[in-house]
C-alpha cells in the first residue's frame, strides 16, 4: 500500500508541479506564442498524468481496478492540441506574429497573415 | 503521505490557478485570455481528480471527464468567432 | 467557509445588479447570468455547506448533503439558461428591428436626463 | 309585478323602436311602451290617493343589502305622472321634430332608455337600487344630448354633462353607501323612518354633503349649473322632457325624498338653502342675457329648480309642499316652452332673440301658447307658475333665517322674481312683437298639428292648474307632499287667492320690476358683458379637464419614462427595501448560533478567483467578448464550487449550461455591436454602483445569516426513500425524476417554449454581422479548418457514448436525461461548427420541434401512465430484472421520463443554435433543407 | 491498388476501429469487465457508429498497425515526455529572453485531411513547437517553435520524425 | 384521487405538445387542435368550480409522494375560480386571435396552450417552488405571445417586460431560498405550519424572505412602483394576446393572496400579518398611478392597460384590509374586471382596425364600419368598467366600498376607489366620444384613382368575429343578475381563503393542521 501511495504521491505532485509550469510559462512568457507552449504541453501532460495517478488511487481503494480517469488522460489529449491549434490561428489572424518573428519563407508570397 | 502530497498538489493547482487568472486579467490580447482561461479549466480537471483523491469519491470524475471531452469546444468557439466572427455558418 | 461563499455570492449579485442597470441589452444578458449564477449558490447554499457528503446513498455513508436544494438549483439552471437564450436572441432581434441595442430602443441618449 | 314593470317595460323594451325602419312604427311603438307604462302607473292611482304606499320587492343581492323593490309614494306617483305623462307628449312630438336624416329609431331606444331610468329612481324603494336607475339617466342623458353626433357643441354638452352628474353619481353612491351604513338597511322605508339616528351619528355631515353633491351636480345647482345650458345641444325634445321636466328635477327629487331624514338640521338648511338661493338669483340674471332662446330656457330651469332647493332648504311644511307644487308647475309650464322653442327653431331655422322678431303673424297659436308659458315662467296670476311662486315668496319671508340675514331670502327671491319677469317677457316679445324679421333661414308657419299637440296640452294644465289649482293638482300634490312631510302635512288649501298679504305685495313687485328691467335691458347687457367674460363654465369644466390630462400625463411621463435602467432600479430596490424592513424592527441577533466552518486555502483562493473574475465582468462590460470571457470563469469557478460543496450534479450541469451559454452568446454578439458605448454619466454610474452594492451587500448578509442558522428540513424523507422508494441512489436525480418530478416536467416545458419563442423570433429575421473583425482585419478564408473539421468526426461517436452513458448512470451516480442531452446537443452543435450548416443539417435531418415536442410528450405520457395503475400523474415504479448472462439490472419508469427530459433538452438546444446559425449564413437560409441534403450527397459521392 | 485495411468496413459495421474503441471506452467508463456491460458496450459500440455514420464518411484505415504502435509508444510517448522536460526547463530558466522563438514553415507531403490532423496534434504535443496554422491549400503546416535557433533543420527534424512515420503508418 | 384536478395543466400541456410536434401541419388543424383544447379545458374547469363549491378542498398528489415532500396540487374555491376564468377567457381570445393573429408568427397556438397552462399551474400548485416553475413557464410564454407578430414598439415594450421578469425570477429564488433555508419545507400549506415552530430569532429572516417575494409577486401584479412595463407591453401587444394576459396580473394578485394568506395570515408565528403595513399604501398608489395613466393615454389600448392597473390598484387595496368580507367583495370584483378588461382589449382592437388612418389613438377619424356594433360592445363594456349601472362594474364596486367601511384606511380606499372611477369615466366617455361621434366626413372611394385598392382596405366583422367580445360583455349582466349567488360564492372562497385551516388540513391531514388550531387557540 505504501508503494501505492508513494506512486500516487508522486504522480500527483509530478503533474500538479508540471501543471503549475504550464502556468508559470503563461505567466513568464513575453509574446502569446511563446505563452502557448507551457499550457498546452505541460499543463496538459501534468493533469493526465494525475489522472493517471487517481486511476492507479482508486484502483487499489479496495473496489477493483479503476481505468477510466485515463479516459480523461485521452480526451485531454485528443483535444488539447485542437485548442492550441485554433488559439494560435485566431492569434495569427490578428496579426499578433508580425512583430515578434520574422515570418517563415513559405508564407512570405501569401497576402496577410491566413495563409 | 498521500494526505501531504494532496495538500501539495492542491497548493501548486491552486498557484497555477491564479498565475492563469493573472494572464486572463491583464491579456493584453483577446488569444491570451482565451488561452489562460482554456488554461483554468484544464486545472480545473486537476482540481476535480484532487478533490476526489483527497475525499476518497469517484463522484467528481465525471465532471472532470466532461470538461476533458467537451472543455474545449468553448475555445474553439471563441477563437472561431474572432476570426471568422460567424461560429456556426 | 461561509463568509466566504457570502462574500461570493454578494459579488456576483453585485456585479450582475450593476450590468443590468447599463443601458445596452448585451451587459444587461452579461448581468442577468451573473446574478442567476449568484443566486443559484445563493439557493444551493440554503443546504448548508457540506463537504464530501455527496447526496449519493452509499452503505458506507451515513450524512448526506441536502439534495433538495440541489435538485431546485439544478431546475433553476435549466430555466435560467432557457431564459438567458430568449434574451440573448430578443436583443439580437431588437438590434435588428430598432437598429439599436438601447435596452429602451432608443438609439440617442438625450432621454438620460429623466434617471441621471 | 305591475309595479316593477312600470320602470321595466320602458327599460326592457327601449330596444323595440330601434328595430323598425318606418319612423311611424318607430314612435308609435315608442308611444305603446310608455302608454303601457302610464297605465301600469294609474292602475296604482286610487291606493296612492288613498294615502297607500303599494311595495313590491323581491330579493336580488341581499349580501349587499340590494333588494329589487318599487314603492309607489304620492310623491314617487307625481314624479312617474310628469315622466310618463310628458314623455308621452314628447313622444308624439318627436315624431315630427326629428329629421328624416336622423335615426329616429335610435332617438326613441335612448329615449325610452331614460325614461324606464327615471321612472326608476322615482319608484325605488332600496336605495341602491334607486343609485342604478340613477346613474342610468347619467348615460340615457349623454346618449340623448349626443343624438347629434355631429356637432361639436353636442359632443362637448354631453361629455360634460355625463362627468358631471356622473361625477357627482359617485358621490351620491358614496352618501348612499355611508346612510346605509348608519341606518342598517338600504330599503327607503327603513332610511325614512331613521331621522334621529341619522343625524346624531358623527358620519352625518359626510353623508349629507355627499348625497347633497349627487344631487346639485343632478339639478345642475351652483357651482354645477353650467352643464345644464351646454346640454341644450340636444335635439328639443330631449331638453324639454330631460333638461326641464324630468332629469334635472331628480336631484330636487332626490331632496325632496330626503328631507324627512336628513333635513331639518342646521348643516341642511345652510348648505341648501344657501346653494338654491345662489343658483335661483344667478342662472335668473344669467337667463335674461340669452340669445338663444333654449339658452335663455335653460338658465330659467336652472334658476327655478333653485327655488325648489332654496324650498326644500327651508324645509317648513309649507315649503315643501310649495317645493313640491312647483315642481308640477315648472314641469309644465317648461316643458311646453321647450317644445315652443323647439317649433320655433324648427320652423324659422334659428333659436336667436336677436334674428327672430315678430312671428306672431305667421305663428299665432305658438305665438299664444307661447304667451301662456311665458306668463307661467314669469309668475303671473292665473297661470300655474304664479301660485307656487307666491307660496314661495310668502316661505322666505317665514321667519328661517333670523338676525342681521333675514333679509336675504326674500331680497334674493324677489330679485329672481324680477329677472324671471324680465326673461320672460324678452322671450314672449323679443321672438313674437316687433317687426317680422325677413332674413330668417326658414319661412315660418304654422308646424303641424302633431307638433303643436303636445305643447298646448301642457299650456291648456298651466292655464287650468293655474285657475282651479285645487281641483286640477290639488289631490296630485297633497299626495306627493304628504309622502314627503307624513303628518307634518300642513293644512293648506290651494287657491288663486289668499288675500292681500306680503307674498302678494312681493308679486306685484316683481312683475314692475321685471318689466322695468325688461326696458332698461341694453345697460343691463353692457354691464353683463363688462363684468362676465371669465364667468364661462364650460370654458372652466373644458381648462379643468384638460389641465386634468395635461397634469397626469406629467405625473405618468415622469413615473414612466420608458427607461429600463429606472424600472430595474425601482424594482431591486424595492426588493431592498422590503427586504430589509424586517431588520430595522427585530432585536434578535442577525447571525445564528451555528459556528462558521473553517476555510481552506484552496476553497479561499478560488473564492477570490471568483469575486475577482465577478468584478472584472462588470468592469469590463463595454469590451463585450472579454465581458464574456470574464462570465465563463465565473461560471467554471461555480462549478468548481459545486463541486467542492458535495454537488457533483450540480457541477456537471454548471458546466454544460455554461458552455452552449457562452457559445450562443457569442454567436449572438457577431451581430451586436462589439463594445458597449459609454451611455451613464458619472453621476448614474454611482447611483448604480451604490445601489449594486446594497444588493450584493443585502445577499451576502442574508446568506451568511441564514448558513449560521439551524436547519431542519424534509430532505431526510428523500434521502430515506430514494433507493427503497425511487429505485436510485443519485437523490438529486430521484428528486428530479421522481419526487419532484413535476418540476422537472416543468422545466423541459420551459426549455420546449424556449426554442418556440427563439424559433418565432427569429422567423424572416435577416441581420448581417460585420465585415471585418474588431481590429479591422478581414475574416479569415478558412471557414472550416481542417483540424477542427477531422478532430471533431470521430469525436461525435465517442462524445454519443459519453452521453448515453451520463444517461443511464443518472439514476445512482451524479448524470441524467438533462446533462446527456446537452452533451449530445451540444456535440452536434461541434459539427456545426466544424463542418457548417450545409454539410451538418442533412445529416441530422429530424425537425427539432419533432424532437422536443416527443420528448414533452413522452415525459407526459410516462406520468399519465400511472393512471392505468390507479396512481396519480408521474407515480414512478421501477423493478428488477435478472437477464441470464447479463445480470440484474433495473427498469423505472423514471428511465422514460428521464429520457423524454433528454429529448426535449437535444431539440430545444438545437433548434435554437441552429436557427441563430442560419440567421447570417445565406447559403443555408436560402436554399430549401431538401436541396443541401441532395447537395452534400451528390459532394460525397465525389 | 489500395492496400488491405486493418480492419475491413461493412454496411453494419461501418468503422469498426471506432466499435472497437468504443466497447473499451464503454467498459473503461463503467469500470467493470462485467458481462452485461460488454454485451451493452457492444452493442453501443454497433449502434453508435452506424448512426453516426453520415458525419463521418472518411474511412480512415490503418495500413501498417504494427508501425502505429510503434510509432506511438517509441516516439510519442517519449517524445511527450522528454520534450516536456524541456518544456520546463525553458519556461523556468531565469533569463527567458535568451528562447529564439519562431515561426517555420512545414511543407507536407501527407495529402490525407485526417493524418495532417495527427500530424498537427503531435507537433503540438512534442518538443516545444505548437501547430499554428494549415495553409489554405494544405500544402505548408505552419508551426511555433518556443526556441528555434536553426529553422532548417526544425522542419527537417518534423518531418523525418513524424511526417514520414505517419505517412507509412496511414500509406498515404 | 381525482385526476381532472391536474387536467387543466395537463390537457394544454398535451395539446401545446401536439402542437408542436404537427408544426408544419395546416394552419386549420393546429387551429382546431388548438380551439378544442380550450374548449375541454373550459368545460374540464367548470366541473372543477362545481365541484369545488359543491365539495371539500381537494388536493392531487403528484407522483403519490404525499406531501409535504411531493408536489401537489390544490384545488380550493380560489383557485377553481381562477383556472376557470382563465379557460374561459383564454376560450374567446383564442377565437379572436384565429382569425388571423395567429398567422402574424410561427408557434402561436403552441405558445397559448402553453401559457394557459402556466397560468393554470400558478393557480393549482401548492408547493413554492412549483409555483416558481409555472411562473417561468407562464412568463416564457407570454413573452413569445406578447412578441407574436414583432414590430418595434412590441419588441420595446417586449425587451422591458422581459428584463424585468427575469430580474424578478432571480429575486423570486432568493425568496424562496430564504424561507427553506429557515423553514424547510417547500409544499405552502407545511410552511405555513412551520412558521408557527420557527425560532424567535429567525423571524426577521423569514418575514424578509417573505417581504422579498411580495416585491416579485407586486411585479407580476403590476403594483406601483413595478408596474411600468405593463402599459407598454399590454397596449403594444396583439388584441387577443392582451386579452389573455388580463388574468395575468390576475395570477400576482391571486399569489398574493394565496402566500400571504397561508403561509403570512393572521394565526400567529413569525411572518403573521407580514403584508398589513404594505400592501394598502401599495394598492393605493397603484390605483391613483393607474387612473392618471387612464386619463393620459392616447389611445383605446393604452387605456385599456391602465384599466388592468386601475383594477389590481382596486383589488389589492380592498383586499389589503385583510377581512373576509372585504376580500369576498374584491373576489365579485375579480371576474369581472378580468373579463372587461380582457373584452375591451378586443373591443379596442375591433375599432382601430375600422380606423383607416387613427387606428386605436383618441383623434378623429372617418367613422368606424359597424357604428351600431362596435358603439355597443364599446360603450357596454366601457360602462361595466367605468362601474356604471347596469352592469357588473357597479355593483363590484358598491360591494367593495360597502366592506371597506369599516376598515383602518376606508377613508382611503373610498376616495381612490370613488376617483380612480371618475378618472375611468372621464376617459372613457371622451374616449368614446372621440372616436364614435367626432367623425371626419368618409371618404368616398374614388373609383378612378384608388380603384381596387379602397374598398377591401378595412374588415367588416362577421358574427364568429364579434363572438368573443360579445360574449365576455354577456358575462357582465350574468354577474349582475346572478348577483347573490356570486357574492355567496364569493364569500366562501373568501373564508377558505382567510381561514385557511380547511386548506391545511385537506394537504397535510388533520394531525398536522392541528398544530394551527393549538396556536390559534382552536376554531
Ligand atoms: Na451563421
Ligand atoms: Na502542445
Amino acid at each position: 500500500m505504501v508503494v501505492v501511495e508513494f506512486v500516487v504521491s508522486f504522480f500527483l505532485i509530478l503533474g500538479a508541479f508540471f501543471a503549475l509550469t504550464g502556468s508559470i510559462g503563461l505567466y513568464r512568457m513575453t509574446d502569446f506564442f511563446s505563452r502557448l507552449h507551457g499550457p498546452t504541453k505541460s499543463t496538459t501532460l501534468g493533469v493526465g498524468g494525475m489522472a493517471l495517478a487517481s486511476a492507479v488511487y482508486f484502483s487499489f481503494q479496495g473496489n477493483g481496478i479503476s481505468l477510466h480517469e485515463v479516459l480523461i488522460t485521452l480526451f485531454l489529449f485528443i483535444t488539447a492540441p485542437v485548442s492550441a491549434h485554433f488559439m494560435a490561428k485566431a492569434a495569427r489572424h490578428q496579426r499578433m506574429h508580425e512583430n515578434k518573428a520574422a515570418l517563415p519563407p513559405g508564407c512570405e508570397k501569401k497576402t496577410g497573415p491566413h495563409v | 503521505m498521500l494526505t501531504i502530497a494532496v495538500i501539495i498538489a492542491f497548493a501548486l493547482i491552486t498557484m497555477a490557478q491564479v498565475l492563469n487568472l493573472h494572464r486572463l486579467f491583464t491579456g493584453p490580447s483577446l488569444p491570451d485570455r482565451i488561452l489562460a482561461l482554456d488554461n483554468m479549466y484544464i486545472d480545473a480537471i486537476a482540481l476535480f481528480i484532487l478533490v476526489g483523491i483527497h475525499f476518497s469519491t469517484t463522484a467528481y470524475f465525471e465532471a472532470a471527464l466532461m470538461i476533458a471531452v467537451m472543455g474545449f469546444i468553448s475555445t474553439v468557439a471563441t477563437s472561431k468567432y474572432l476570426t471568422r466572427g460567424d461560429i456556426l455558418e | 467557509m461561509e463568509i466566504l461563499v457570502a462574500a461570493s455570492v454578494g459579488a456576483m449579485v453585485a456585479c450582475g445588479v450593476y450590468l443590468i442597470l447599463r443601458a445596452r441589452t448585451f451587459p444587461v444578458v452579461i448581468g442577468l447570468t451573473l446574478i442567476s449564477f449568484g443566486v443559484n449558490i445563493f439557493l444551493f447554499a440554503t443546504g448548508r455547506l457540506h463537504t464530501n457528503l455527496p447526496a449519493i446513498i452509499t452503505p458506507e455513508q451515513t450524512l448526506y448533503a441536502d439534495p433538495l436544494p440541489q435538485a431546485l438549483v439544478l431546475t433553476a439552471i435549466v430555466i435560467g439558461f432557457a431564459m438567458i437564450a430568449f434574451v440573448v436572441v430578443l436583443a439580437l432581434r431588437a438590434n435588428g428591428d430598432l437598429h439599436t441595442d438601447h435596452v429602451d430602443g432608443q438609439p440617442d441618449d438625450g432621454r438620460q436626463k429623466g434617471g441621471s | 309585478m305591475t309595479l316593477a314593470l312600470i320602470p321595466l317595460l320602458p327599460l326592457l323594451g327601449a330596444f323595440i323602436p330601434c328595430l323598425f325602419h318606418n319612423r311611424n312604427l318607430n314612435a308609435a311603438s315608442a308611444g305603446v311602451i310608455a302608454g303601457l307604462s302610464l297605465l301600469l302607473l294609474l292602475i296604482q292611482a286610487p291606493a296612492v290617493f288613498t294615502g297607500d304606499m303599494p311595495i313590491y320587492i323581491r330579493s336580488w343581492i341581499p349580501a349587499m343589502g340590494l333588494t329589487f323593490a318599487f314603492r309607489v309614494s304620492g310623491f314617487g306617483f307625481l314624479f312617474a305622472l310628469l315622466v310618463l305623462g310628458i314623455g308621452l307628449l314628447i313622444v308624439v312630438y318627436a315624431r315630427y321634430y326629428i329629421a328624416k336624416e336622423d335615426p329616429m329609431g335610435r332617438f326613441y331606444t335612448y329615449l325610452l332608455f331614460f325614461m324606464g331610468s327615471m321612472l326608476g329612481i322615482v319608484l325605488s324603494e332600496n336605495l341602491l337600487l334607486l343609485m342604478v336607475f340613477w346613474e342610468l339617466t347619467s348615460i340615457s342623458s349623454f346618449l340623448l344630448i349626443g343624438f347629434w353626433r355631429y356637432r361639436a357643441d353636442a359632443r362637448q354638452g354631453a361629455f360634460m354633462a355625463l362627468v358631471i352628474t356622473g361625477g357627482g353619481g359617485f358621490a351620491m353612491l358614496a352618501g348612499f353607501l355611508l346612510l346605509g351604513h348608519i341606518v342598517g338597511s338600504f330599503e327607503l322605508t327603513d332610511i325614512l323612518a331613521s331621522r334621529q339616528i341619522v343625524q346624531a351619528h358623527p358620519l352625518y355631515p359626510v353623508t349629507l354633503v355627499l348625497i347633497l353633491a349627487g344631487a346639485f351636480t343632478k339639478s345642475a345647482q351652483f357651482p354645477f349649473q353650467f352643464w345644464l345650458p351646454h346640454a341644450m345641444a340636444a335635439p328639443t325634445p330631449v331638453s324639454a322632457y330631460l333638461h326641464s321636466a324630468t332629469m334635472v328635477k331628480a336631484g330636487v327629487f332626490l331632496l325632496a325624498l330626503m328631507v324627512p331624514v336628513l333635513g331639518g338640521s342646521t348643516l341642511w338648511f345652510t348648505i341648501v338653502t344657501a346653494v338654491g338661493l345662489i343658483t335661483l338669483v344667478f342662472a335668473a340674471y344669467m337667463a335674461m342675457f340669452k340669445d338663444d332662446l333654449k339658452g335663455l330656457l335653460a338658465y330659467s330651469t336652472v334658476s327655478h329648480l333653485g327655488l325648489i332647493t332654496l324650498l326644500l332648504g327651508l324645509g317648513t311644511p309649507l315649503a315643501v309642499f310649495a317645493a313640491v307644487f312647483h315642481i308640477f308647475n315648472h314641469a309644465a309650464f317648461k316643458a311646453g316652452l321647450f317644445l315652443l322653442a323647439g317649433i320655433i327653431d324648427h320652423e324659422t331655422g334659428t333659436r336667436d332673440i336677436q334674428r327672430l322678431s315678430g312671428l306672431k303673424k305667421a305663428m299665432p297659436v305658438t305665438a299664444f301658447l307661447t304667451l301662456i308659458g311665458c306668463g307661467a315662467m314669469a309668475g303671473v296670476p292665473l297661470f300655474n307658475g304664479f301660485l307656487s311662486k307666491e307660496m314661495f315668496l310668502a316661505e322666505t319671508l317665514a321667519p328661517g333665517l333670523t338676525g342681521a340675514w333675514s333679509w336675504i331670502l326674500p331680497a334674493g327671491a324677489v330679485l329672481a322674481a324680477i329677472f324671471a319677469v324680465a326673461y320672460s317677457i324678452r322671450m314672449l316679445l323679443g321672438v313674437f312683437w316687433g317687426n317680422p324679421a325677413e332674413d330668417l333661414p326658414g319661412s315660418p308657419h304654422e308646424p303641424p298639428v302633431g307638433m303643436t299637440l303636445s305643447p298646448a296640452f301642457l299650456m291648456a294644465v298651466c292655464v287650468l292648474v293655474g285657475i282651479f289649482p285645487a281641483f286640477f293638482a290639488g289631490p296630485l300634490v297633497n299626495a306627493g307632499a304628504e309622502a314627503i312631510l307624513g303628518p307634518d302635512m300642513p293644512d293648506f288649501h290651494m287657491a288663486v287667492w289668499h288675500g292681500f298679504n306680503m307674498a302678494l305685495v312681493l308679486s306685484m313687485v316683481a312683475l314692475a320690476g321685471g318689466v322695468i328691467f325688461y326696458r332698461q335691458r341694453q345697460k343691463l347687457f353692457d354691464i353683463h358683458v363688462w363684468c362676465s367674460r371669465n364667468l364661462d363654465g364650460k370654458t372652466l369644466f373644458e381648462s379643468l379637464v384638460s389641465h386634468m390630462i395635461r397634469s397626469s400625463r406629467r405625473v405618468t411621463g415622469c413615473m414612466e419614462n420608458g427607461s429600463f435602467q429606472r424600472y430595474a432600479a425601482l424594482l431591486i430596490g424595492s426588493a431592498l427595501v422590503l427586504g430589509a424592513s424586517p431588520f430595522f424592527s427585530d432585536n434578535a441577533p442577525f447571525l445564528g448560533p451555528v459556528p462558521l466552518t473553517t476555510l481552506d486555502p484552496v476553497t479561499l483562493v478560488m473564492g477570490l478567483i471568483l469575486i475577482s473574475a465577478a468584478v472584472a465582468t462588470a468592469v469590463f462590460h463595454r469590451n463585450r467578448i472579454l465581458s464574456i470571457i470574464m462570465l465563463s470563469t465565473v461560471g467554471l469557478v461555480v462549478s468548481l464550487a459545486f463541486s467542492r460543496f458535495s454537488a457533483p450534479d450540480l457541477a456537471l450541469t454548471q458546466i454544460s449550461v455554461e458552455l452552449v451559454t457562452i457559445i450562443l452568446m457569442m454567436m449572438a454578439l457577431h451581430m451586436l455591436p462589439r463594445i458597449t458605448p459609454k451611455d451613464s454619466s458619472s453621476c448614474r454610474k454611482w447611483r448604480d454602483i451604490v445601489l449594486s452594492m446594497l444588493a450584493g451587500g443585502g445577499a451576502a448578509a442574508v446568506m451568511l445569516a441564514v448558513l449560521t442558522r439551524p436547519f431542519d428540513t424534509i430532505s431526510d424523507f428523500f434521502l430515506a426513500r430514494s433507493v427503497p422508494g425511487g429505485g436510485g441512489s443519485n437523490v438529486v436525480n430521484v428528486i428530479l425524476v421522481d419526487f419532484r418530478g413535476f418540476d422537472t416536467l416543468g422545466e423541459i416545458t420551459v426549455l420546449v417554449i424556449a426554442g418556440l419563442v427563439i424559433y418565432a423570433l427569429l422567423h424572416n429575421f435577416e441581420i448581417t454581422g460585420p465585415r471585418t473583425d474588431a481590429l479591422g482585419y478581414p475574416w479569415s478564408r478558412d471557414r472550416f479548418p481542417i483540424i477542427l473539421v477531422n478532430i471533431t468526426r470521430p469525436l461525435l461517436p465517442l462524445t454519443l457514448l459519453f452521453s448515453v452513458y451520463i444517461f443511464l448512470r443518472g439514476h445512482n451516480d451524479p448524470g441524467g436525461g438533462f446533462i446527456a442531452g446537452l452533451i449530445t446537443a451540444t456535440v452536434l452543435i461541434l459539427q456545426y461548427i466544424a463542418s457548417g450548416i450545409v454539410w451538418t443539417r442533412p445529416r441530422f435531418h429530424f425537425d427539432n420541434h419533432v424532437i422536443m415536442a416527443l420528448g414533452l410528450i413522452l415525459a407526459l405520457v410516462t406520468g399519465v401512465g400511472s393512471w392505468v395503475a390507479g396512481y396519480p400523474f408521474l407515480t414512478s415504479t421501477f423493478t428488477y430484472v435478472s437477464l441470464p448472462l447479463v445480470g440484474k439490472f433495473e427498469i423505472a419508469s423514471a428511465m422514460a421520463f428521464d429520457l423524454g427530459v433528454y429529448l426535449a433538452v437535444v431539440g430545444s438546444v438545437l433548434l435554437v443554435l441552429v436557427k441563430l446559425g442560419t440567421l447570417n449564413s445565406t447559403d443555408a437560409q436560402t436554399v430549401s433543407p431538401t436541396f443541401l441534403r441532395k447537395k452534400a450527397i451528390q459532394k460525397e459521392g465525389h | 491498388m489500395p492496400k488491405k485495411p486493418f480492419l475491413s468496413h461493412g454496411r453494419w459495421l461501418p468503422h469498426p476501429l471506432m466499435t472497437l474503441m468504443l466497447i473499451i471506452i464503454w467498459l473503461l467508463l463503467v469500470n467493470t469487465l462485467s458481462f452485461g456491460h460488454i454485451i451493452l458496450g457492444t452493442l453501443l459500440g454497433a449502434a453508435i457508429p452506424w448512426f453516426t455514420n453520415r458525419f463521418w464518411p472518411e474511412r480512415p484505415w490503418i495500413a501498417r498497425p504494427v508501425l502505429l504502435f510503434r510509432f506511438f509508444f517509441g516516439i510519442f510517448l517519449r517524445d511527450i515526455l522528454v520534450a516536456n522536460l524541456n518544456v520546463v526547463r525553458l519556461i523556468l530558466q531565469p533569463d527567458i529572453s535568451q528562447l529564439q522563438p519562431g515561426f517555420i514553415a512545414v511543407p507536407l507531403d501527407i495529402t490525407d485531411q485526417m493524418v495532417i490532423c495527427i500530424l498537427a496534434s503531435v507537433i503540438s504535443l512534442t518538443p516545444g513547437t505548437v501547430s499554428a496554422e494549415v495553409t489554405l491549400d494544405r500544402r505548408v503546416l505552419i508551426v511555433h517553435g518556443l526556441d528555434i535557433p536553426d529553422e532548417k533543420a526544425a522542419v527537417q527534424a518534423i518531418k523525418t520524425r513524424y511526417e514520414v512515420p505517419l505517412k507509412e503508418i496511414f500509406s498515404c | 384521487m381525482n385526476h381532472l384536478v391536474a387536467a387543466p395543466l395537463l390537457l394544454p400541456l398535451l395539446i401545446g405538445a401536439w402542437l408542436v410536434l404537427g408544426v408544419d401541419r395546416p394552419m386549420a388543424q393546429l387551429r382546431a387542435l388548438s380551439l378544442a383544447g380550450c374548449l375541454a379545458l373550459t368545460l374540464i374547469t367548470g366541473v372543477l368550480l362545481f365541484q369545488s363549491i359543491t365539495g371539500p378542498v381537494q388536493v392531487y398528489v403528484l407522483g403519490n409522494w404525499s406531501p409535504p415532500f411531493g408536489i401537489v396540487l390544490v384545488l380550493d374555491r380560489l383557485s377553481a375560480m381562477m383556472v376557470f376564468m382563465t379557460a374561459l377567457l383564454g376560450f374567446f381570445s383564442l377565437v379572436y386571435a384565429v382569425h388571423g393573429t395567429d398567422l402574424a408568427g410561427k408557434n402561436f397556438h403552441a405558445l397559448f396552450q402553453f401559457q394557459l397552462l402556466g397560468i393554470n399551474g400558478a393557480f393549482l400548485t401548492g408547493d413554492i417552488f412549483n409555483l416558481f416553475v409555472f411562473f417561468e413557464i407562464m412568463l416564457l410564454a407570454s413573452y413569445g405571445l406578447m412578441l407574436h407578430g414583432g414590430g418595434g414598439p412590441r419588441i420595446r415594450a417586449g425587451m422591458h417586460y422581459a428584463l424585468l421578469n427575469l430580474v424578478g425570477s432571480s429575486i423570486f429564488l432568493v425568496g424562496v431560498g430564504i424561507l427553506y433555508s429557515l423553514l424547510g419545507t417547500l409544499n405552502m400549506a407545511d410552511l405555513s405550519v412551520r412558521i408557527i415552530q420557527a425560532p424567535e430569532d429567525s423571524a426577521a429572516l423569514i418575514r424578509a424572505g417573505g417581504l422579498v417575494l411580495f416585491a416579485v409577486f407586486a411585479l407580476k401584479a403590476a403594483l406601483l412602483p413595478v408596474y411600468f412595463w405593463l402599459p407598454a407591453a399590454y397596449g403594444s401587444t396583439s388584441a387577443p394576446v392582451a386579452a389573455l394576459f388580463a388574468v395575468m396580473t390576475k395570477v400576482g394578485v391571486y399569489v398574493i393572496f394565496r402566500v400571504f394568506f397561508l403561509i403570512f395570515g393572521d394565526h400567529g408565528g413569525a411572518g403573521a400579518n407580514l403584508l398589513a403595513p404594505w400592501l394598502l399604501p401599495a394598492a393605493l398608489f397603484t390605483l391613483a398611478a393607474g387612473a392618471a395613466g387612464v386619463l393620459s393615454a392616447r389611445d383605446l389600448r393604452r387605456i385599456t392597460a391602465c384599466l388592468v392597473i386601475v383594477s389590481v390598484g382596486t383589488l389589492l387595496a380592498v383586499a389589503g384590509t385583510f377581512e373576509q368580507d372585504t376580500i369576498a367583495a374584491a373576489i365579485v370584483y375579480l371576474p369581472h374586471t378580468t373579463f372587461m378588461t380582457g373584452g375591451m382589449f378586443l373591443v379596442a382592437d375591433m375599432i382601430a382596425q375600422q380606423r383607416p388612418d387613427a387606428g386605436g389613438k383618441l383623434v378623429p377619424d372617418q367613422p368606424v364600419q359597424q357604428q351600431t356594433l362596435l358603439g355597443l360592445l364599446f360603450m357596454g363594456t366601457a360602462v361595466a368598467i367605468a362601474g356604471l349601472p347596469p352592469l357588473s362594474g357597479f355593483f363590484a364596486k358598491m360591494m367593495m366600498l360597502m366592506h371597506v367601511q369599516d376598515s383602518a384606511g376606508s377613508v382611503w380606499i373610498w376616495t381612490f376607489i370613488l376617483f380612480s372611477g371618475f378618472f375611468g369615466l372621464i376617459a372613457l366617455g371622451r374616449a368614446g366620444s372621440i372616436i364614435f361621434w367626432k367623425t371626419l366626413p368618409v371618404k368616398h372611394a374614388d373609383p378612378i384613382k384608388d380603384a381596387g385598392t379602397q374598398p377591401d382596405r378595412l374588415p367588416v366583422f362577421g358574427p364568429v368575429y364579434v363572438l368573443p367580445a360579445a360574449a365576455l360583455l354577456v358575462i357582465s349582466p350574468l354577474l349582475v343578475i346572478f348577483g347573490q349567488p356570486m357574492a355567496q360564492f364569493a364569500d366562501t372562497v373568501a373564508a377558505q381563503l382567510v381561514e385557511p385551516v380547511l386548506y391545511i388540513e385537506a394537504v397535510l391531514g388533520h394531525e398536522r393542521a392541528a398544530l394551527l388550531f393549538a396556536q390559534t387557540g382552536g376554531l
